[in-house]
């Protein structure tokens, strides 16, 4: 859609009211009296630059490549932001640090961060993941196959979704002890209904003519499984599979708050708290955040190859 | 008249540990002395010394590890007082597992308190040069112990920390009998730590206004406490009315207080300069890896308690 | 393949599809749709025969009435000799739906070899089937595309295709050619003559353009709605042999007339 | 409710689970407190039964297992241990508990109801708060580009941080600038619920199709037009399904909020129980917390189909 | 509305629409697609042009180059003596689509109110044409209905009735009736007619149908697809009134031919 002259200074005024707010929320660190401070004006001026930038930027942009670059750059303006706002209001470290401590204590405790890497996600919430929407899958296939267990099991689904974490944790933890193993299991837990009522919604939708024309063949239920229903079920599968990673990684992370061996990223969070290293606290934060991107990304390029002949992806 | 607001962010959940400063709001110390006292419970992965920092309170309770580490990262905390003149803290293993002395507690899994509670617990292991890896032979694998005693119900570790006036009291609670049990004090271990002291901001400190504010807070907070020690049901029924979660029960808090009155007795609230310096000496002690690396300095001030006992 | 002939076969003894008071009410929200009612026919083997009549009058439900995939709520219906649903088990029907239909996840080739992969033919014959039938429906060379690069008609082409390969005796169609232009169904026509001529197969097909009905079939079917029922049954006179422009023929616009007052009359009460 | 027989079977399918699982579950818990009353077990001593399964010890001491469906402090509590606590926590508190609506004239703080309402204040107002948002976000996304292709991504990005794991921190920097109580609980409410609105929103917006688009050009329609009388319409069944899912959100944000801050509501009940091992109270602060969810999504399922109707959307 | 005449208008004078050397490339994946190429038409006040072609020749494309929503790559257009896209923010267009595209929240009422709103006629003046529209349509009664709750012709119907309600000159319908069957088709036809006589509008009509593009046009434009230009346009000289039967007359049948002459040539490339 092309956009009107007028967009871009609405645009920036909009994305200006954003930032203000973001960052008002992330700081907190001034009070109505010192909004017109020359340092806010600074600030201000800086993202107005940013987001003048990327509005000319994404209007000439039609690649995947410039589409990347376009929100690597508003990432970047946040940065940035964030830096300048920590440094020019003097906010105190251990209340937020600024992106260059952070980057900084990455770099340094790279090792330690590799470990908690390998604890927390590569075992504690791959495990679980594995497991949750695996089994997920198969229940679906059954629950697909026995009408009775879908009108028995789904409702019941919505009610145990709802069991949070926070509950489920200790329980599973005074159950499974405080390796890894309990990790999986919240994860499990966290993962398993959202992946059950994707892969049922995703069994369900054929039509009625896709459905008959089996039927004309005399097709057997497996033979409609195999050929029809489960590539049909492919985009809510991997819907599910999407919305399970971020699941998956959550869990995982917060398992370690009720009992940990003496690593893990949940581990690492809560304790440098407690030390107030927050430096620490964001590094973990930002491995979190790049393995669940990660992850996420790399189920949506599954999906791409694996579901080109949806509309959606075309 | 005007009343000076005064935070106070403790260290935990509203319970006996922190009876005197209910009772002092309960009874109207505070008041009395012209303060309008906010009591913030604490909970898990509360820092006190985080909200200290970002201005969020006026004063906390913390343990001195923590503040004495938190103070070498950079954030100048003061002792002001020290309402607990003893540690509380110990180790309480399985008797049947055969651990007698702290000798026996290579290779086994001990359940230790993070978050900034693991400091004394370190020292200790320091002292005894027993690593805590868990990875090599003659050292002691850590769990990141819960917030509660499961782990040694369990049998999911040999050892948790617990607290004389708490957590011991849950184990045996469960139905275990004393008997089962071999604790190790720190207190008896020799690397006993100062837990509970109150806290504030060394640069509030050149203020004298905010002085006199913390004199007439101690002042009211030590009234608090001998007033809980003598009549400890009724502060227990106290504590119970400020907790807001309902989950304390009567019979727990009497006891509670009963144990934590042993901890404050004989407390002024001033700080025992020789404890002070056996806490520190701790924390610098042992191997490797101590806890501060620095004997602090201007850590710890009697002005404050000198004031409010005149 | 569905040679066996029950002794129990109702109606006479060369009907392949023999329908007796054949009723379907589907029971709704809204209280019961009478979708058919009274319904009676017979088809004979070999026969090209076209249902015709207005919107809703049951046309696509007789259809599937005897491709087993609803149930009559009354009446009779054998098919060679079974019943609907055996007939169905055993693999009678080639049926052609109104939409193409083609799985977006399968190519042309793979969307027509979807029926004799499920029937278990042997995998050599299945290519051979695959590349015969593309052949015949013009699409050779378009194998490999996904449906979605191909037109509509192109695409409604290959499902034909797909009805075709496997080599049932009976083609249900359902308004196979409706989304093509004039001169592509005319082309298309053609072609299905040709093969019903050639394969002696017996068709029902259903269309709501009066010419189309004319041209093709043997016999024509018009129905009328609530309920569906047959309201006339007219044989066509014209020879096996059609070219195009027998449209233009006294005869045949004759018939169509005839067609045209046959739905009109059903239409009365809209 | 043609479910209804289903439903039931399986509730009762996982009930008689339940109880089969409890002696097994319970087992260790079990035989050491008969070992204290005196009796004899095999293996003998709480070492050696330290590393079996909780099914070898089940199967070996078959007879000393009758207490496992009353302990006080079970791994797994019965059915109908929770039930009564649930009982007990509610209605029994608040008739014939010393703090209860009947002694006090308020709720009691050692009720489910007191501390359900307050999860549910600050469940609403994060959820109100993050919907807002949300749906701002769309709009924002769906009109520019630029917001498109900067804004979504991040959006993702967002959630991928643990923020469940930063609740106390941000807690704490919110008392900075003196704010507590709901409000703090609620913001992580919203951040959690804000997501799903923005993704249903955006997919809704976007719902209508070419040719309903070139309708509106067709009359020369402004921007404003097309959304109002267009865009927004035709989104409302994804922004329903999407509220279905944040509210849901929305509760466990809530309730991770109260984790830290001990003053109240079911997280902080939940939180109470795992300190002092009563696993009875956990399980029913969870099951309220379960029927609280459903409750509201049912709600949110009812204003969907009221709405649906009266637009004519539902058939 | 739409009265300004601006001096620079090409085509004839009385031209409504004038196209020259149109041309419109769509840039796709595949490479670019020649959707309409070198296309010279002339409409006039008050004539009922039919477009006529097989699929993808460009005859939507073609109407919506005209109604302002597609940008011709190449040629001229003007419309009311003004561009495309002028005469569409003048609101000078009605346009049918294909689909009945009724929003299905509103009644049929609010749909047909729809673009009245959005043009700000008065509140008072919106009701009675509503009520006027949808009496012509022969749907009054029907104004509190959803459309869901209407027949597929109906809701065809009240989409006519909403391109009418503003009164705009022209009107440009696209397949309006592919979806109906033959003998509502008729009726339609015959009510657009007398619509079209009584208003005098100038309208452009596709068509998939060749009786259907005879019976109601002035003039038919044939077209051919890669690329999509105009290969034929023949003019009717069929009375303004035409009775259906008309179609069984030889005028008529002799149209018809021709048309498909038309088309048949145009095909050959397929
Ligand atoms: N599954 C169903 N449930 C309820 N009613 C149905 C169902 N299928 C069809 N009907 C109703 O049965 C009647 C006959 O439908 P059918 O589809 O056979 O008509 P048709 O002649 O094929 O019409 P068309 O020409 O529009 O395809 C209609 O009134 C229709 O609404
Ligand atoms: N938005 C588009 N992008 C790319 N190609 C397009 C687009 N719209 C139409 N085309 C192509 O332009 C050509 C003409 O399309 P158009 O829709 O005008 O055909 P049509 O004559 O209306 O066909 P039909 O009878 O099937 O409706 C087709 O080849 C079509 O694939
Ligand atoms: C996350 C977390 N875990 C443990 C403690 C330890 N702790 C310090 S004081 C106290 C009360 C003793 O009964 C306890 C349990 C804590 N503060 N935070
Ligand atoms: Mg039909
Ligand atoms: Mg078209």
């Amino acid at each position: 859609m092309r956009l009107s002259p007028y967009a871009t200074p609405v645009l920036a005024a909009l994305g200006l009211l954003a930032v203000l707010t973001l960052v008002a929320l992330l700081t907190g660190a001034f009070s109505i009296g010192a909004v017109w401070d020359p340092r806010l004006l600074a600030i201000l001026a800086l993202w107005a630059a940013a987001w003048t930038l990327n509005v000319v930027l994404s209007l000439r942009v039609r690649s995947a490549g410039g589409a990347l670059a376009v929100a690597a750059l508003f990432g970047a303006s946040l940065i940035v932001l964030w830096e300048l706002t920590v440094r020019l209001y003097d906010v105190p470290q251990v209340i937020l640090p600024p992106p260059s401590l952070v980057a900084e204590t990455f770099a340094a405790r790279a090792g330690t961060l590799w470990a908690d890497f390998v604890q927390t996600i590569l075992k504690g919430a791959l495990a679980g993941y594995v497991i949750g929407c695996g089994a997920a899958f198969l229940v679906a296939l059954l629950v697909d196959r026995f009408s009775f267990l879908r009108r028995g099991l789904l409702p019941l689904g919505n009610f145990m979704a709802a069991l949070p974490i926070v509950g489920t944790a200790p329980i599973l933890v005074m159950w499974y002890g405080f390796g890894w193993q309990s990790k999986a299991a919240v994860v499990v837990l966290m993962v398993f209904f959202p992946m059950l009522v994707n892969t049922v919604a995703g069994l369900a939708d054929t039509t009625q003519m896709q459905r008959d024309l089996l039927r004309t063949y005399g097709a057997s239920w497996r033979q409609t499984l195999t050929t029809l229903r489960l590539p049909a079920a492919m985009p809510f599968i991997f819907n599910g599979l999407k919305i399970c990673t971020t699941l998956a990684l959550i869990g995982a992370i917060v398992a370690e708050f009720f009992g940990s061996p003496t690593l893990g990223l949940g581990f690492r969070i809560s304790t440098s708290i407690g030390q107030l290293d927050l430096g620490m606290v964001w590094a973990s934060i930002v491995v979190a955040a790049l393995a669940g991107t990660a992850t996420y990304g790399l189920a949506a390029l599954v999906e791409r190859r694996m579901t080109f002949w949806h509309p959606s992806q075309r | 008249q005007e009343m000076d607001e005064v935070t106070l962010q403790l260290k935990w959940v509203t319970q006996a540990q922190f009876a005197g400063y209910y009772v002092a709001l309960e009874n109207g110390y505070y008041e009395e002395e012209g303060l309008d006292v906010t009591i913030l419970p604490g909970g898990p992965d509360i820092a006190p010394t985080q909200v200290i920092a970002g201005g969020g309170a006026d004063v906390i309770v913390e343990w001195m590890p923590a503040a004495l580490a938190a103070r070498e990262n950079g954030l100048p905390l003061v002792n002001i007082a020290q309402p607990f003149a003893a540690s509380g803290m110990q180790l309480t293993c399985w008797g049947d597992v055969g651990i007698e002395s702290p000798e026996d507690l290579d290779n086994r899994t001990l359940g230790v308190w993070f978050f900034g509670n693991e400091y004394p617990f370190l020292s200790w292991m320091s002292t005894l040069g027993i690593a805590t890896d868990g990875a090599a032979e003659g050292s002691v694998e850590v769990l990141k112990q819960g917030f509660n005693v499961d782990p040694l119900l369990q049998r999911q570790a040999d050892c948790i920390s617990t607290m004389t006036y708490n957590e011991y009291w849950q184990v045996i609670d469960a139905g275990v009998t004393p008997e089962e049990l071999v604790n190790f004090r720190y207190d008896e271990q020799g690397v006993a730590t100062l837990e509970d002291g109150l806290y504030v901001m060394e640069e509030n400190l050149e203020d004298p206004e905010f002085v006199d504010e913390m004199a007439r807070f101690v002042r009211a907070s030590m009234r608090g406490w001998k007033w809980a020690e003598e009549n400890p049901e009724e502060a227990a029924m106290i504590v119970l009315d400020y907790d807001e979660t309902g989950a304390q029960t009567e019979e727990h808090q009497i006891r509670m207080m009963g144990e934590v009155a042993k901890l404050t007795a004989g407390s002024d609230g001033s700080l025992d300069e020789e404890a002070y310096q056996r806490t520190v000496d701790t924390l610098l002690g042992g191997g490797s890896d101590p806890v501060i690396t620095a004997e602090p300095e201007g850590a710890f001030t009697h002005e404050v308690t000198d004031a409010a006992q005149n | 393949m569905a040679e066996a002939r029950a002794a129990t076969a109702p109606g006479p003894a060369d009907a392949v599809i023999s329908a007796r008071g054949l009723d379907l009410t589907f029971q709704t929200a809204d209280g019961p749709v009478h979708a058919l009612k009274g319904v009676d026919l017979d088809i004979r083997r070999g026969e090209f025969v076209s249902f015709i009549g207005p919107s809703g009058c049951g046309k696509t439900t007789f259809l599937r009435c005897i491709a087993g995939l609803e149930t009559p709520t009354g009446g009779t219906l054998s098919v060679n000799g079974m019943t609907a649903d055996e007939a169905r088990r055993s693999r009678a029907y080639g049926y052609v739906f109104q939409a193409a239909g083609l799985y977006p996840w399968r190519t042309i080739g793979g969307n027509v070899r979807l029926p004799l992969e499920i029937m278990g033919f042997p995998r050599a014959e299945r290519d051979e089937r695959v590349a015969r039938v593309l052949e015949l429906v013009d699409l050779a060379g378009f194998e490999k595309k996904f449906p979605w690069q191909l037109s509509g008609g192109m695409q409604q082409r290959a499902s034909i295709a797909r009805a075709l390969a496997f080599d049932a005796d009976l083609l249900l169609m359902d308004e196979p050619f409706g989304a093509l232009d004039e001169i592509v169904r005319d082309r298309l026509n053609e072609e299905l003559l040709r093969l019903w001529d050639r394969t002696g197969k017996t068709i029902g097909f259903v269309t709501h353009s009066i010419p189309e009905a004319v041209y093709l079939s043997t016999r024509i079917v018009v129905m009328s709605p609530r309920p569906g029922r047959i309201t006339d049954v007219i044989d066509s006179p014209l020879p096996r042999e059609r070219p195009l422009d027998i449209r233009d023929s006294r005869e045949f616009i004759e018939i169509a007339h005839r067609v045209r007052e046959g739905l009109r009359a059903g239409h009365v009460d809209e | 409710m043609r479910s209804l027989v289903p439903v039931l079977v399986v509730v009762l399918g996982l009930l008689a689970l339940w109880y089969a699982a409890v002696p097994v579950m319970n087992a260790a818990e079990t035989l050491t407190r008969a070992e204290r009353a005196g009796a004899v077990i095999d293996p003998p001593t709480a070492v050696e039964r330290r590393d079996l399964s909780g099914l070898t010890l089940a199967l070996r001491n078959p007879g000393l297992l009758g207490e496992s469906w009353s302990l006080e402090r079970p791994r797994l509590p019965a059915p109908h241990q929770v039930a009564a606590e649930i009982w007990a926590t509610t209605w029994d508190e608040e008739v014939n508990g010393r703090r209860g609506i009947v002694q006090s004239g308020s709720f009691s703080n050692r009720s489910l109801i007191y501390h359900g309402g307050i999860t549910l204040a600050a469940t609403l107002s994060g959820f109100l708060i993050g919907s807002i948002l949300g749906i701002l976000l769309a709009v924002g996304i769906v009109h520019s580009r630029t917001m498109d292709l900067s804004v979504m991504p991040w959006a993702i990005v967002s959630q991928t941080v643990p923020i469940v794991a930063l609740a106390p921190m941000i807690i704490v920097v919110l008392y900075s600038v003196g704010v507590q109580g709901l409000l703090p609980k609620a913001v992580i409410s919203a951040y959690l619920s804000f997501f799903p609105v923005v993704v249903g929103m955006v997919k809704g917006l976007r719902a209508p199709e070419r040719m309903d688009l070139d309708l509106m050009r067709t009359y020369s329609a402004s921007r404003g037009q097309v959304f109002w009388k267009l865009r927004l319409p035709a989104s409302v069944p994804y922004l329903f399904a999407s509220l279905k899912i944040a509210i849901a959100a929305s509760l466990v944000g809530a309730i991770v909020g109260e984790l830290p801050v001990q003053k109240g509501g079911l997280g902080a009940r939940m939180l109470a129980g795992s300190y002092y091992g009563q696993t009875v109270q956990i399980w029913s602060a969870l099951f309220a917390a379960a029927v609280l969810a459903a409750l509201l999504v049912w709600v949110i399922g009812w204003a969907e189909r009221r709405t649906l109707r009266a637009m004519g959307v539902a058939g």
